[in-house]
């Protein structure tokens, strides 16, 4: 079927709608999904998203691509939110569709892995007025070293 | 040459971006990171320590020793955090 | 947050309204779902699932709290499709969250693995007028097999 | 005692549920399965095959081999499709 995958990347400020995504991917038999949510805790008030225009669209669709071939996707989606959010908002979605689970399951992990440490996102936290930058940290390059 | 910059790269520099021609000495993205170090204090915060910077040329990940001869665009930023 | 996990579990006649099943899961900062659809293959016109009414909702619950238990998640799901249903349908919704990704992504695995072998489900083929029960199949098995 | 039956089990036997009262000679599952296979033409196909048939016991999964003494309900089907 990864003639024919359907592959969907999107960066956006706009909330990120997990019903039209998950339609988006309905294209083979098993669909596994990911989404991860603005943490409520340690008094984040306001979570920041940078990017870098272009070479994050490129990446985002380099790594889907990637999925695709490598479990024979019939439908890859990645979509991340940039700019201002929210806790408990959505930031990222990642997808994938298979005819099996195992295949789904397995390349919706890979995408969320390697995303973490290829797709140019920089995230800053707002903790009582004071803005900091979040720090990359070691657990994401080892979970993205195993689908290397 | 075009040079971008993010998060708090960005910040400490206090641009975006800029337009920059750099000598024909400087061969790698860590060849430029030390001379352009020496732009002003603010690109001296940002540049402090290369083990904490990452570079992509024209839109590509790239380590800190690759070349820069024929780069059209040169970004320098922190370690990625998003998903 | 295993204390306080949400478990929900359902089975039912009714189309499986995935945006329901997402904002019930959206408890931690990591969501992981998979959702089985009817296959649209093999010149299928309707399947029909059988379940033992009862022993099914006690097994799924069981599954979903030893996902709980096992990957401290905040919230675990598991919806069945009953009756009679048309290809491209959703027959089986899994969902697991968690603090972490890794953890969700795991659960969500094991939930549909487990699920396959586990839960007393029976699958009825009509093709081309004739109904045919669905054999089990040993990679069934196999997948389950990897949790214990 | 109660029995159920489910999928290809129910509908060669052309009955979802009945209610047996087996001799005491009948320990496990499997011996209620050769008893109950005697019934009726449709009881002897279901249960032709034993090695394709599973059984719960009380609502839990349990092994052809287990003790049906005491059992309030025995359910009797093939391997589990669902998913």
């Amino acid at each position: 079927m990864s003639d024919q995958a359907i592959i969907r990347v999107l960066v956006t400020t706009e909330a990120i709608d997990v019903a039209v995504e998950q339609i988006a991917l309905e294209q083979g038999g098993a669909v596994a999904t990911f989404t991860g949510l603005v943490r409520a805790d340690d008094g984040v008030a306001t979570l920041e998203l940078e990017h870098y225009p272009g070479a994050t669209e490129a990446a985002l669709t380099r790594l889907a691509e990637e999925a695709v071939e490598r479990w024979s996707l019939s439908a890859a989606s990645i979509i991340h939110r940039v700019g201002p959010m929210q806790p408990g908002e959505r930031i990222v979605f990642t997808g994938a569709a298979s005819a099996h689970r195992a295949a789904a399951l397995e390349a919706c992990a890979f995408l969320i892995d390697r995303l973490k440490t290829d797709a140019p996102f920089w995230k800053r936290e707002v903790v009582g007025g004071e803005g900091r930058w979040v720090e990359a940290r070691d657990s994401d390059d080892h979970a993205a070293d195993r689908w290397r | 040459m075009q040079l971008l910059y993010f998060a708090w790269v960005r910040e400490r520099i206090g641009l975006g971006a800029e337009e920059v021609d750099p000598p024909v000495t400087i061969a790698t993205v860590a060849d430029l990171i030390a001379w352009l170090s020496s732009r002003s204090d603010g690109h001296a915060a940002a540049f402090a320590d290369p083990a904490r910077l990452r570079a992509a040329i024209d839109q590509a990940f790239v380590p800190l020793d690759t070349s820069v001869v024929g780069a059209r665009e040169v970004a320098i930023f922190p370690p990625v955090t998003g998903g």
